[in-house]
């Protein structure tokens, strides 16, 4: 926890004041498109099947409370930084601990129903050779659960019915 | 830190009732422990039908595809395939539709039973406890033999739940040996195999044990494994054990440069039967899905058999995998539609145009392949002799092969739509180009005698 | 979810510092008003080349293409692409290559200049007002006489601003008359156009109007329709206006069949050389990148020539699209990664294994119909009659053009894998026929005499 605070202290000043960093601790998903490079997704997400259910943080961040603290200040920290450097790499992707988050957080509303298809030998990621752990990641399917099709710049335009 | 440890605590194990092992091949048994598998592995009883999946013909008997396409049993003659080859259906026929099949009117061999019955406790007695051992005998068994002893057993099923599934895990695991040794000579070369990154992962490790989908396929390739071990080209007779031709890679130039650097154990070049009209030897190709799907793109992004034969599906307040395996295109929402959003008639649309082109240029092949056994007919009727043949008769089983790769494949080429035509292609070149070296003759001169 | 909307969403009104209109080509006064789009624009003078795109060659000039296949220039003899025949570069070069080509040391038509320069004020000036007019005038010019009035008015600019966008709205439209008789001309056929859903929409609506993609097409087709003025296989020569053969439809046969039914208005059959060898009349292919494309899974997937040739480019707060036209292969992360989720390399690999494919078939198909015109000579020497020679040279028309349709796409396939791989295996099938077919003659009897 400490640790956590002297990160997000080590954040603040100007990168975190550029990128409005006090908003940024809320779980309103405005607080995510203070950064209009969030902005595709964002768009995405209101018309998502979970538009209704999950906010960016339901799926984003973990939800034990540490965690996600850490992760914030993590995340913040980079974010921050990539955004005032503007050195990342486009189109934005989730990398693999985000993806291990977004895994968890699935499960975590999900669970009850997934269960069952879930077996020891998926929790040795050592096996998986997938960028999702145990080679088979609910987003291997459900990559439009929170953004329908790919959130990038540009995108298979909708057929019109 | 793994975050799925805390999951694992709270994860709640299959309740058992009653426990399942090794020798328990009646899926029944397992039924009762997963109920929801059970039911939809029982409907692969049911008749299907599409354009070219299912069966067409009587609910009683599929349909001849010899009779639908005579080029083909013309490519057989000489060759139990001439006599009876049909439609396959689905996983509860497997072992009555090889009983059943006129091809046991010519002698067949115990390796047969491989994919079309729950053997592997056979395997395990006549190996005295080595499967391998044991599979390596049956081979020089007659199939009324072996299949007998199947019958004796208890173990006259289907293919069934032990033989994808471990008893204790439910983790998925391959049993077949023609599989395993098959998989495993693939990672000891150097193909190329961009669809398996185990295997590049255990090349680029130490080595020191052989490679073993069991230990070192993640789940994601397990789910087409499992397959593999029985959708794939094959030799199957008396000659030498079950072989799955992949020792120099899985597609079909390097199937065939393995079968042409193939001898048997008498020394004699390999081949599987000589054409009864024109005399060239000739290799038969059996579905070869799982090599067909290793050249597609799905393969290439980590989309496997089962996500789209095997789909999940909602059962109240879970999600089992569907074990009703069978032709996707009835089942486009949940096979396709998670990942494809769009409506499910422009799916079946995008599906009909590929195999519709690959249907095209298999029949126009098939016509290229008659033109070329009439052209050495005709040749042999003007005298000539063997080694004037040579050069057409070489030919005509490059040809056969490449057209035979894709018309007992499956999926009608949609497992690899460009690599499928493409084959074609070469197929009908070496079909018209063995016309030619056929024609030089008819019309040739007599070969010089030879200088004293 | 429309990805359109939200760039709109994100589109800032731009301020104008000066007034563009109709007449102005110069895209360096457009550049005062939209900066970035003429800075990407412009860069379109530098050089690029990948495996099969961009250019050989020096700085100077690009390789020829007839030089690294030999067997197109043996394709083209009697046809001025024999002569020089070369890479193409980028949009900054479209005129002066087209000045420069040793093809114009044969006479060519103003037609030529549809795709080459600004030429929308020309038109204008040469119909009195009406475009169309003036279009239809200029295949009866020569081609230096229209490049001159060119010049003279001011408009010797390669595609500029004005030839895809509204000076007012700055909204996507065509210009180009081939292209907006062409297209009518297939909305009024029965032929499938799955990629084209405007198309379909007016097809089905009163059809009091002809179809007119600048009011009927939504921007997603735009996208590739601007692309679609130029980027397609022509007629353009004399004899009659510049053609995009559309009227039955886009695949190769319809194509073919479309050439096949057109008379010249002199009322002789439709084609566009003699063969200097064979005497075959041959139909020439041009860049069908436009057609192929329609064959393809993107273009039925509703992705645009624009998202993978001129990917939107993040510029601070907004996004602008890359007016560097260029391969996409240059550019994978903007090209292709915003909708595919892999490395650049899986990416860049899945690219070449179909390039790969289509160009070893398409080299199979050079070396067949190198033999069908070394056997039509051969049996024209052992005197043959025209009428015994027919059905070859039909058969060298038809292979000829297929295999042109590929050689001249500019992206190996890619576009539409497995049509392109299954076009391939039909030239190489009429090829080989042909071959037959001439050989027949060279050992056949001479013809018997006339019955009195
Ligand atoms: C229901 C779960 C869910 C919710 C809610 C959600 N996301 Fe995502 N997000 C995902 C998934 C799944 C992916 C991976 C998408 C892919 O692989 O195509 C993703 C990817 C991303 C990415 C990386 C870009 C990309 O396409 O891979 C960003 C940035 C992102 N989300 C931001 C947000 C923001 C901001 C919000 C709130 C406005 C949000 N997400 C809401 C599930 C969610
Ligand atoms: C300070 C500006 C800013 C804010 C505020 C912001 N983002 Fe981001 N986000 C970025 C940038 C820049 C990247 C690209 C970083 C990279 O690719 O490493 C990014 C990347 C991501 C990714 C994908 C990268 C990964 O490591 O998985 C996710 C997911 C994401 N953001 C979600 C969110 C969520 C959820 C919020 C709100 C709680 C949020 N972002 C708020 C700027 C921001
Ligand atoms: C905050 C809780 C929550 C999280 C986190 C969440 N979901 Fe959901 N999800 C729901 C609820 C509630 C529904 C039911 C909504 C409905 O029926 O329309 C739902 C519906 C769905 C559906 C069915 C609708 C559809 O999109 O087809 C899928 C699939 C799904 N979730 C997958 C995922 C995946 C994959 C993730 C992780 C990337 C995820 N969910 C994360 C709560 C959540
Ligand atoms: C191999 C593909 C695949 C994977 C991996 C997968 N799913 Fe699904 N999922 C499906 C399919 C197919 C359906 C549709 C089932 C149906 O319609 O009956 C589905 C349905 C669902 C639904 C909606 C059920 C309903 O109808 O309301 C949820 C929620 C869901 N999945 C969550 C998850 C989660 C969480 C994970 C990861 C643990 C996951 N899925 C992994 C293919 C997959
Ligand atoms: C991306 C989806 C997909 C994947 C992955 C896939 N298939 Fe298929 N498969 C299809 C489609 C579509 C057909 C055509 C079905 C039809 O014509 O009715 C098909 C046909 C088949 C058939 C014939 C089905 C019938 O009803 O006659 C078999 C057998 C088959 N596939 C086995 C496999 C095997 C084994 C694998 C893995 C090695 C595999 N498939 C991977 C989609 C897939
Ligand atoms: C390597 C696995 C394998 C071996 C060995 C094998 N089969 Fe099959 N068999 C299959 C598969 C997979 C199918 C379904 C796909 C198809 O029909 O093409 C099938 C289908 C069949 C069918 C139904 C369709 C048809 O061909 O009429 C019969 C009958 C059959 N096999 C008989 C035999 C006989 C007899 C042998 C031994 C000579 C044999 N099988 C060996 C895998 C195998
Ligand atoms: C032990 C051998 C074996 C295994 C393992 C196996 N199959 Fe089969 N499969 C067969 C045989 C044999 C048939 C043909 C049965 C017949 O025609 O009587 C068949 C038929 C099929 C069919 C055609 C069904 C129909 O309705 O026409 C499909 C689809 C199929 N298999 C897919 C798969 C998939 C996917 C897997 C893995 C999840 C798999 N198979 C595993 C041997 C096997
Ligand atoms: C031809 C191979 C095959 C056979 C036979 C087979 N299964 Fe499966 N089974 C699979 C595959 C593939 C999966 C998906 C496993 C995964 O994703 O890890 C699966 C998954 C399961 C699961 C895990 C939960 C789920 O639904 O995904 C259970 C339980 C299961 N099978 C039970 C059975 C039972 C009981 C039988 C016999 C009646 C059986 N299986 C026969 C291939 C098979
Ligand atoms: C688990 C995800 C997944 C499933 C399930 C799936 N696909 Fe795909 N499909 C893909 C991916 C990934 C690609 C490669 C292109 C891309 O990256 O989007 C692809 C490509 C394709 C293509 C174009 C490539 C080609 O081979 O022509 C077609 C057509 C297609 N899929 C049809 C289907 C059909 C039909 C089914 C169901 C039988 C299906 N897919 C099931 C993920 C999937
Ligand atoms: C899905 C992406 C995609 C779409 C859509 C697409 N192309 Fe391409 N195009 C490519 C790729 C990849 C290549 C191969 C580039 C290479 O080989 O370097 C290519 C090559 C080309 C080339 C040759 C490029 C060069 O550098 O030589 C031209 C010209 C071209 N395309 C025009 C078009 C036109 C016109 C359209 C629309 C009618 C179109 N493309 C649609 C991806 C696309
Ligand atoms: C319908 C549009 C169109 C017409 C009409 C047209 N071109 Fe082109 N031209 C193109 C396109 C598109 C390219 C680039 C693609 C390629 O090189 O295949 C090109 C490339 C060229 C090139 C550079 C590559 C090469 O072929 O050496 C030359 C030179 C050229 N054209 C000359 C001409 C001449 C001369 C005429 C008239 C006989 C003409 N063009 C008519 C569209 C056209
Ligand atoms: C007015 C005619 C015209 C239009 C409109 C046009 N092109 Fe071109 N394009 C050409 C010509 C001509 C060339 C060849 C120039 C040369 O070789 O000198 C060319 C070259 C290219 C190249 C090759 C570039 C390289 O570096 O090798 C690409 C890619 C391309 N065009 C794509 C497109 C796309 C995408 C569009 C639409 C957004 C488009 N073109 C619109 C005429 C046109
Ligand atoms: C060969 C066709 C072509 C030419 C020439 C062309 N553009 Fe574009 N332009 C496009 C396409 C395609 C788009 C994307 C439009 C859309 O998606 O609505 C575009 C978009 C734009 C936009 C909208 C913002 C954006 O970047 O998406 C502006 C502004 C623009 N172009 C300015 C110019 C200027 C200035 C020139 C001349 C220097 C020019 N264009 C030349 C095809 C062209
Ligand atoms: C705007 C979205 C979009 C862009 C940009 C895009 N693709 Fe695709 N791609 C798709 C879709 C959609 C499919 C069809 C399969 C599916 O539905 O996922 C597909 C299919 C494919 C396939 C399999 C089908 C085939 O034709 O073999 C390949 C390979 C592929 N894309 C490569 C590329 C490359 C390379 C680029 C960049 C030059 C690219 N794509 C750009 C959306 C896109
Ligand atoms: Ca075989
Ligand atoms: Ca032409």
């Amino acid at each position: 926890m400490a640790l956590a605070l002297g990160t997000l202290a080590g954040v603040g000043g100007y990168t975190f004041r550029y990128a409005e960093g006090l908003s940024y601790f809320k779980t309103d998903p405005k607080a995510c498109v203070n950064c209009h490079i969030m902005q595709p997704e964002y768009d995405a997400w209101q018309k998502s099947s979970h538009h209704g259910v999950a906010v960016c943080v339901d799926c984003h961040l973990p939800h034990d409370f540490v965690a996600k603290y850490l992760v914030k200040a993590e995340n913040g920290w980079r974010h921050g930084k990539m955004f005032t450097t503007q050195n990342f790499e486009e189109p934005i992707t989730v990398k693999q601990h985000g993806l291990e988050v977004l895994q968890e957080n699935c499960l975590r509303c999900h669970g009850p129903l997934t269960d069952g298809l879930l077996r020891r030998d998926d929790l040795d990621s050592s096996r998986s050779v997938h960028p999702e752990p145990g080679g088979l990641a609910c987003i291997h399917c459900h990559f439009t659960a929170g953004h329908g099709v790919r959130a990038g710049l540009g995108g298979p335009q909708k057929r019109s019915p | 830190t793994n975050i799925f440890e805390r999951k694992a605590e709270q994860r709640v194990p299959f309740v058992r009732v009653v426990e399942v092992g090794e020798n328990d091949t009646d899926p029944a048994k397992w039924g009762r422990n997963w109920p929801s598998q059970y039911d939809s592995y029982k409907r692969t009883a049911q008749r299907t039908s599409t354009k070219y999946g299912g069966h067409l013909g009587s609910e009683a008997l599929p349909q001849e595809r010899i009779d639908r396409d005579p080029w083909l049993k013309r490519m057989f003659l000489g060759y139990a395939f001439s006599i009876d080859f049909r439609d396959r259906r689905g996983h509860a026929y497997m072992l009555q539709d090889q009983e059943g099949t006129q091809r046991l009117t010519k002698p067949q061999t115990g390796s047969c039973l491989h994919c079309h019955a729950s053997i592997l406790p056979v395997y395990r007695e006549l190996g005295g406890g080595d499967v391998m051992k044991g599979f390596e005998s049956t081979y020089k068994m007659s199939y009324q033999e072996l299949d007998k002893k199947v019958h004796d057993m208890g173990h006259a099923h289907p293919v069934s739940c032990v033989d994808c599934h471990s008893p204790e895990t439910m983790a998925l695991r391959v049993t077949r040996p023609g599989f395993l040794v098959g998989i495993r000579a693939l990672a000891e070369s150097d193909a190329d195999v961009p669809a398996l990154e185990s295997i590049r992962l255990w090349r680029a490790g130490s080595r020191e044990q052989p490679y073993d989908p069991n230990r070192d396929a993640p789940r994601g390739e397990m789910r087409s494994f499992v397959c593999g071990q029985c959708h794939v080209e094959y030799y199957c007779s008396s000659k030498m054990p079950l072989t799955f031709p992949w020792g120099k890679g899985l597609s079909i130039d390097q199937i065939e440069a393995y079968w042409d650097a193939t001898v048997f154990p008498d020394g004699s070049p390999f081949y599987d039967y000589e054409h009864q009209e024109t005399g060239a030897k000739i290799l038969k190709a059996q579905h070869p899905e799982f090599e067909t799907w290793n050249q597609g793109i799905h393969a290439r992004a980590g989309v496997s058999c089962a996500d789209c034969h095997m789909p999940y599906q909602r059962e109240g307040a879970t999600k089992v995998s569907d074990h009703w395996v069978r032709s996707p295109l009835l089942n486009v929402n949940r096979a396709c539609q998670t990942c494809h959003r769009t409506d499910e008639s422009e799916i079946l649309a995008r599906v009909d145009v590929i195999q519709e082109r690959n249907h095209d240029l298999l029949q126009r092949g098939g016509t290229a392949i008659v033109d070329l056994i009439q052209e050495i007919i005709r040749a042999k009727a003007t005298g000539a002799s063997p080694e004037q043949l040579a050069p057409a008769l070489a030919l005509q089983r490059r040809a056969q092969f490449r057209l035979d790769m894709v018309a007992s494949e499956n999926s009608m080429g949609f497992h690899a739509p460009q690599e499928t035509a493409k084959v074609l292609g070469e197929a009908i070149d070496y079909a018209r180009q063995g016309q030619l070296a056929a024609r030089v003759l008819a019309s040739a001169p007599e070969p010089a005698p030879p200088s004293p």
